[in-house]
């Protein structure tokens, strides 16, 4: 292989990796608030075709990703309601929304199928795209890439450095002790919630207005699994979300390139890679205990409900 | 007097843009050529599992007196229910088995195939053009074929890069294969996927494609070369003529540019004169049935011949070409 | 002490909180001066937390007025409360394990009252030496042991000047040292002029330092008093509404021979902050108690862990019951050899909250119901219901949830199902954790008895009254390490305090100071 | 005024209702759905929901279809009870598809009687083998059971399309994608004349039965609902949890391998790429609608059954498109979720406390 390739190889994965990194990016906010949202699937379809309807129809792309981010976080209130305010199951409910969206995203879509829009262009970031290799690789993408960046490096901080952050985790941690204290639990929830929806949704827009500018059923394939794989591969750690997207973005192109280059191990056998990989590497970071335990929200998944607080 | 029921089986949604897509396409065709004298149903999204079966004889129960069922995997189900339904006529895409009430049909895809290499091994200025496969089914290892001979036949030198991407249907993956396949060298992408998303990506990239099933070249005005469009409205037009007309025999089709169920559609009107000229002739050759691909002598991968000289394979022997045709250097994926 | 001031601090008129199913404040009025240590006092269930966190904003009351410096407010949430100056600390820790002091400080602080304060961690430093609580802001939570977590607890009221304390059973985990450190603070913000709330069951620490005391009994305030004036014994008979038995002293026992023991145990934590065992020699005769005192967070739980098998590395030949290594096996099996415990959490590891006391029954006591591995779910019930009546567990019946009962009645159910597995070596730990002073009797009857009855008792708690009037021989852990055994007549709660802190380690306090590394 | 207040206890009468009341809610929302798209409600409706149990093909087609479903909710029903989050029923279902129809092919030219019995516990050793993987992982490493479970069915999926397009493709097949069909020696005989309802629903009602029984009859699913409602209290009581995650994985991987086995030798008759339509997944909410219980998981898996098939019916009776279809089960779901908040709560219309 010689650089030329391994540069484009590299490219072609951060692009692929970049709508996992979005709905990962929102659901770890979710995880980390202490709510397992199963609904990326259908969260994330919506947010692709009300995107894409939405730079359809008015020409305006930014336009779009506003829209899909809107109805992201709309669809995902319908889960913040359930599980929030009403107690249902997360799993059962995250569930029911990938299938309520599936069914509703086709519904809205159905007279768009088939048509298509100009797509964002790539943007060269002048001096950054001209240092060696990494330029080529980070800095010649189209401009949801370089929001994505920016949401990454925003949201570390946010986590890591500022008071909301430290909110997150102890309603994350402790939804008794966080309500004894005074921290609006259900709010943070819903907020929370209703970001990971966005998120979703601007991860569907990358879809059908960048990756494949175009609307069709089902066109997400599955990411939105993906994505929550990526949280507990990331230990819930918002620099390794990064890298485990861009990671699970080259495990899933590279089968398509060794193919290229004339390897004759059975595809089938190959598409297997990303997911094999993303099992052994988590064996080898879950080996240590400790860590995972004080890094993985202690209440995910569980009931809270202020009115049964004693 | 009643309409003739015509109800179809789609393996996908119909909102696809794909193979169910098409087969819709016909359907709507047949319903505008018949007006109110058919009504059609059809059921998309069916599983070609246990569930085939129960849709297949769900439709004949309503009253269908002809269905069609578009997907290799409805094969055996059709098999079951056409016993079941003797007075119901069913007619099953792609397969093999054919039965009193159970007709084939099967489009000759390999034509196009081969029309689209000439026009590539003219293209091509890297000699390397790219061809994203789904699964290596009879089907598809003869288009890769007749793809192959297309562009040697222009071009000895050419070479074919081919990547198989697992999936009839998958925008994204089809994209990440198209973009495998460019980044090592590949300037004409053919696919025998079903997505514009391959033209999309060598658009983006200043490359050039090929259309496949439908007209896709309003999503690369630049990249795109033509269109091979399937067209099922004739045939499903002939065959519901011959229920209305009694006529209907349970038979064993193909069908091509010949039938009209094949045709170039958007020839990009920015090729060089000579290509487009290479193209026009290749194509009035095989439609007018002066020219068929496999027609020997062709010596397969591993130095055999696969195909003896001056024969022309037949139906039966094309429905079972699992060879590469001499110069494709990779093994077919078992 | 009290600067007597006109106006009052706090007022609380007619407050009234239904729970489904139960009154639990009802018409509760009372008034709180500034610079006053009040007590709140009341069995299991009366009602005195839920009327704090009611001052604090937690629970929302369904009728009454709250009247805060001569004013009616209303206090709809604990950032509210904090702004008016009122501080509380909570008897189920409200802390965030996996932050750090400081963050947890900065969490129950507004924007401006942080501006205020300028720089956190110094300011925290600051009051630290001020009040000798001896708080590290940049240590995680998890890494501190329960006395310490507590001083966080009071750090996190200081930083913004408090007007009102409300302290809900906290010295119920704290070593008698800790406990007088615990009053010189509080006796010196009452100077200052802040009003302290006080929830306590142990009634000698309210006659010792509180100035006034309201009783709660059913959610009602049933009295107040002076409590100098009084004796722990009459402010019982308020609370309880009969004269209490008095446990004056009970008889002591030598115990026959050793069934139990642990011989040079030493084991490294299986936790990142946990306590490593070390070289840790006891035996237990038959027919004795054997008390351990020990601050929270020494080894006991580990100690507990490995004793019963929930530990479940191989320790096979430190650990015997009738001269048989028991070390490998686990805790299953060592039930079936006949050992029983009694967990200090009550509630979700001794009962599961949302299975009926029947279940409850089987999850520890299967012996002879279960044949060919079905359950015989008519015995248990029938079995159950005994034990409720044998033990006085206040509760609706054999159906009810564990979760639905009282924490003393819970630990009585757990207690006597522990006990009547006839168990040759008992292992208790903190059995009267904030349980009222009834149920507690009721408890070490029943420990008494059953320690007359042959078996060996091994009773770990923090309570050192407790340990004097129950053990027959004694000794305290401290840092993984485990003193001398000696008998109670021997010794006192002086010697026993020491031992807690280390001295029997080479006479020396090597307990701080591995406790310093520690940290 | 309404507010909303706790029940002292679950209300048992709302246990029952709030389906019901879901039920009804989604009617009329449902109805709101169909006439907003031109399509007449009560016929939608009735066929959505009744037609699919109109006549006894139907019957016996939704017996076909909710086969697989229960079988794969009832190990996840006990998989869920005792805390284990596995996601993999679609994987090890697969994977049972796939080492049953290896074994059928072997047989494929036999007429022995054992040829039957092994080829169903090949499949479900298959299905026991892909749930121990995740299981040991999880026991050994720690790995985080959702994302193994997730991973390998993605990794069973592929194996199948791999085995189908190699080794186990049928030669005679011009190199389709799909095995030979099997021979009677290894299909389950079918249980009526005129339908497809087949051996393989026998074992999945049974296995409801037996999931009930195993949970509130034996010491060991009192351990596994002790272990799954407080661990804490199930490891003081000194259970066993890994004999106890062995086994409810075990148990699941089982009945799912089954469902995959008794799909190729059922109503399939041969494998093919497409043995799940992601039944899997389904049964995940199946188990949820059956209240995690095994007995409820056999209402709810006639539930969906019925739902699914209504699907198709109404696409082939009155054009609903499937999209419309999917959007009325997901309503249905979140109308049954929600519901379920009565069991706890209930609404009370004054604004004083009452004593
Ligand atoms: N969230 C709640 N829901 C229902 N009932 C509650 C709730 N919180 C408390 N109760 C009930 O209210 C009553 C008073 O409880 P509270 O916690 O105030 O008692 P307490 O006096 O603090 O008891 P203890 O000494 O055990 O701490 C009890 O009967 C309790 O069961
Ligand atoms: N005679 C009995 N006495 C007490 N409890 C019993 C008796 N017989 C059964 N049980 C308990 O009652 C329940 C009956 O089992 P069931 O299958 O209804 O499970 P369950 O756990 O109650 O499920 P769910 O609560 O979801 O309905 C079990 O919890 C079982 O332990
Ligand atoms: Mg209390
Ligand atoms: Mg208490």
């Amino acid at each position: 292989m010689d650089s030329d390739l391994i540069v484009q190889i590299l490219f072609a994965a951060v692009k692929t990796g970049t709508p996992l990194l979005f709905i990962a990016l929102g659901e770890v906010i979710c995880e980390k608030s202490g709510i397992l949202n199963l609904g990326q699937e259908g969260m994330m379809l919506m947010g692709a075709v009300v995107g894409f309807l939405a730079a359809y129809s008015t020409g305006n792309m930014g336009f779009g990703v506003l829209a899909a981010m809107i109805m992201g976080s709309t669809m995902s209130l319908i889960f913040a309601v359930l599980v929030l305010q009403l107690g249902a199951n997360q799993v059962a409910t995250g569930l029911a929304l990938t299938i309520f969206g599936t069914g509703l995203s086709a519904f809205v879509g159905a007279g768009f199928v088939g048509q298509t829009i100009q797509g964002f262009p790539p943007i060269a970031i002048p001096l950054l795209s001209d240092i060696p290799y990494l330029g080529r690789i980070l800095f010649n993408h189209d401009i949801l890439v370089y929001f994505s960046f920016g949401m990454t490096a925003v949201l570390f901080y946010v986590v890591n450095k500022t008071r909301i952050g430290l909110t997150l985790k102890a309603v994350g941690e402790n939804p008794n002790a966080a309500n004894a204290i005074g921290i609006p639990v259900l709010k943070v929830r819903y907020l929370a919630i209703m970001f990971g929806g966005a998120m979703a949704g601007i991860s569907g827009a990358y879809m059908s207005l960048v990756y494949t500018p175009m609307w069709v059923e089902n066109m997400t394939a599955g990411r939105g699994w993906i994505a929550l794989a990526l949280v507990v591969f990331a230990s819930w750690r918002i620099g390794r979300i990064m890298l485990g997207a861009y990671l699970f973005g080259l495990a899933s192109i590279m089968h398509l390139v060794l193919q290229g280059m004339g390897w004759s191990i059975s595809p089938n056998l190959l598409a297997m890679l990303p997911y094999v990989a993303t099992v052994v590497v988590m064996v080898i970071i879950s080996a240590d205990h400790f860590k995972e335990k004080l890094l993985a929200p202690r209440s995910l998944g569980k009931p809270f409900d202020p009115r049964n607080m004693a | 007097e009643e309409p003739l029921k015509v109800g179809f089986i789609y393996v996908g949604p119909v909102g696809d843009l794909g193979w169910s897509y098409e087969h819709d396409m016909g359907r709507k065709g047949l319903e505008e050529y018949f007006g109110d004298k058919v009504k059609t149903t059809f059921v998309e999204n069916v599983p070609e599992g246990a569930d085939a079966e129960r849709v297949i004889t769900q439709l004949a129960k309503a009253g269908n007196d002809l269905i069609f069922t578009t997907s290799f995997g409805f094969m055996n189900p059709t098999v079951k229910v056409a016993k079941r339904f003797p007075n119901v006529k069913f007619e099953h895409a792609t397969g093999y088995k054919l039965d009193k009430n159970l007709g084939t049909y099967v489009l000759r895809t390999y034509e196009g195939r081969y029309i689209s290499g000439v026009a590539a091994g003219m293209m091509t200025k890297t000699n390397t053009i790219g061809y994203i496969g789904s699964f290596p089914i009879p089907e598809v290892i003869r288009d890769i074929n007749a793809a192959y001979m297309g562009a040697k036949s222009v071009n000895p030198d050419v070479k074919m890069k081919i990547v198989w991407a697992n999936t009839w249907y998958d925008p994204g993956k089809e994209t990440d294969a198209a973009n495998a396949l460019m980044d090592q060298g590949v300037d004409v992408m053919l696919q025998h996927t079903d997505s514009p998303a391959p033209l999309i990506a060598a658009e983006k990239r200043g490359l050039r494609a090929i259309g496949q099933a439908s007209d896709q070249s309003k999503f690369a005005p630049e990249a795109h070369i033509f269109s091979v469009r399937d067209d099922w409205t004739p045939y499903y037009v002939k065959r519901v003529q011959a229920v209305m007309d009694g006529t209907w025999k349970a038979q064993d089709f193909w069908g091509g540019f010949q039938d009209d169920m094949l045709t170039l559609a958007s020839i990009n009107p920015n090729l060089p004169a000579d290509v487009r000229a290479k193209i026009d002739a290749t194509h009035d050759a095989i439609k007018s049935g002066a020219f068929k691909p496999f027609t020997g002598p062709i010596k397969d991968n591993k130095g055999n011949i696969a195909v003896p000289a001056d024969h022309s394979l037949t139906d039966v022997e094309l429905a079972q070409v699992n060879w590469y045709v001499e110069g494709i250097t990779d093994e077919i994926p078992r | 002490m009290k600067t007597h001031n006109s106006v009052s601090r706090l007022e609380l008129a007619n407050i009234t909180k239904q729970y489904p199913g139960c009154l639990a404040n009802d018409n509760i009025s009372l008034t709180l001066m500034p610079g006053e240590i009040h007590a709140l006092l009341g069995e299991n269930g009366a009602g005195k937390s839920t009327l704090v966190k009611t001052i604090y904003g937690v629970v929302a009351p369904d009728k009454g007025d709250i009247i805060w410096d001569g004013r009616e407010v209303s206090i709809k949430s604990p950032s509210i409360a904090r702004d008016l100056g009122i501080g509380m600390v909570f008897q189920h820790f409200s802390l965030f394990e996996t932050l750090t002091v400081s963050q947890n400080i900065e969490l129950c602080l507004s924007k401006a009252q942080l501006n205020n304060i300028g720089d956190l961690a110094d300011r925290i430093k600051k009051l630290s030496a001020e009040y000798g609580l001896n708080v590290d802001p940049s240590r995680y939570i998890h890494s501190l042991s329960i006395g310490e977590r507590q001083r966080v607890e009071i750090m996190r009221c200081l930083v913004q000047s408090v007007k009102l304390l409300i302290l809900d059973e906290p010295t119920s985990v704290l070593t008698p040292q800790e406990v007088s450190g615990l009053f010189d603070v509080l006796r010196t913000l009452s100077k200052e002029g802040c009003s302290i709330l006080f929830i306590s069951h142990k009634l000698h620490e309210v006659t010792e330092i509180c100035h006034k005391a309201t009783i709660l009994r059913g959610g009602k305030v049933v009295d107040t008093c002076i409590p100098n004036e009084e004796t722990p014994a009459t402010i019982a008979k308020m609370m309880v509404g009969e004269l209490a038995e008095q446990e004056a002293g009970y008889i002591k026992r030598e115990g026959t021979n050793v069934i139990f023991s642990v011989t040079n145990l030493s084991l490294p934590s299986k936790h990142p902050f946990g306590t490593a065992l070390k070289d840790i020699n006891l035996t237990l005769k038959a027919g004795e108690i054997l008390g351990i005192a020990g601050v929270a967070g020494n080894g006991q739980d580990e100690l507990m862990a490995i004793i019963s098998g929930e530990d479940a590395r191989n320790v096979k030949q430190a650990i015997s019951l009738n001269n048989l290594d028991i070390g490998h096996l686990h805790a299953g099996e060592r039930r079936k050899l006949g050992m029983a415990y009694v967990p200090e959490e009550r509630l979700g590891r001794g009962a599961v909250p949302d299975m009926s006391l029947t279940e409850n029954t089987l999850l520890t006591h299967s012996d002879g119901f279960v044949k060919n591995g079905l359950v015989q779910w008519q015995s248990i019930k029938n079995y159950t219901q005994t034990l409720i009546t044998k033990y006085k567990v206040k509760c609706h019946g054999e159906f009810s949830e564990a979760k639905s009962l009282s924490g003393g009645n819970l630990q009585k159910f757990i207690m006597g199902r522990e006990i009547g597995q006839n168990p040759k070596v008992l292992i208790c730990a903190h059995p009267t954790w904030g349980v009222d002073v009834g149920a507690a009797l009721a408890i070490h009857q029943a420990l008494l008895e059953l320690r007359d009855q042959g078996a060996a008792i091994l009773l770990i708690s923090e309570d050192i009254d407790e340990l004097f009037l129950l053990a027959d021989r004694m000794a305290a852990v401290c840092n993984g390490h485990l003193s001398p055994l000696v008998k109670t007549e021997h010794t006192n709660i002086d010697q026993i305090g020491q031992w807690m802190a280390g001295t029997f380690i080479n006479n020396t306090s090597v307990c701080a100071q591995e406790q310093e590394a520690k940290a | 005024m309404i507010r909303i207040q706790a029940r002292t206890e679950p209300s048992s009468l709302m246990k029952v209702a709030s389906p019901l009341l879901a039920i009804l809610l989604t009617l009329i929302f449902g109805g709101i759905l169909f006439s907003a798209i031109g399509k007449s409600p009560s016929q939608a409706l009735h066929v959505l929901l009744i037609a699919p149990l109109a006549d006894s093909y139907n019957i016996g087609e939704m017996f076909v279809k909710m086969g697989p479903l229960l079988l794969c909710a009832v190990g996840l029903s006990l998989c869920y009870r005792a805390n284990m989050w596995n996601i993999g029923a679609e994987g090890q279902l697969l994977a049972g598809a796939l080492g049953g129809s290896a074994m059928a092919l072997y047989f494929i030219d036999s007429d022995s009687a054992l040829a039957l019995p092994i080829t169903l516990l090949a499949g479900i050793a298959s299905g026991m083998i892909w749930a121990a993987v995740p299981t040991f992982l999880k026991l050994r490493f720690n790995s985080n059971l959702i994302l193994t479970t997730i991973m390998f069915n993605y990794i069973a999926l592929y194996l199948l399309i791999w085995a189908v397009h190699g080794p186990l493709r049928d030669p005679q097949g011009f190199g389709f994608p799909e095995s030979a069909m099997f021979t009677d020696a290894t299909l389950l005989p079918t249980l009526f004349e005129n339908s497809r309802i087949h051996l393989g629903i026998v074992f999945a009602i049974l296995s409801g039965i037996i999931g009930w029984f195993i949970l509130s009859k034996t010491h060991l699913g009192f351990q596994i609902r002790v272990f799954g409602a407080d661990e804490p209290a199930a490891r003081y009581a000194g259970f066993n949890s890994k004999k106890l995650s062995w086994f409810v994985m075990l148990f699941a991987g089982s009945l799912a391998g089954l469902a995959g086995v008794s799909e190729t030798i059922g109503p399939i008759g041969q494998l093919v790429p497409n043995v799940s339509p992601g039944y899997g997944y389904s049964a995940i909410i199946v188990a949820y609608l059956g209240r995690l219980h095994p007995l409820g998981a056999i209402i709810a898996a006639v539930f969906m059954a019925v739902i699914y098939m209504g699907g198709d019916l109404a696409q082939i009776e009155m054009g609903i498109p499937v999209a419309v279809v999917s959007m009325f089960q997901g309503i249905l779901l979140f109308f049954l979720l929600a519901c379920d908040f009565f069991i706890n709560n209930r609404l009370s219309f004054s604004n004083q406390a009452t004593n």
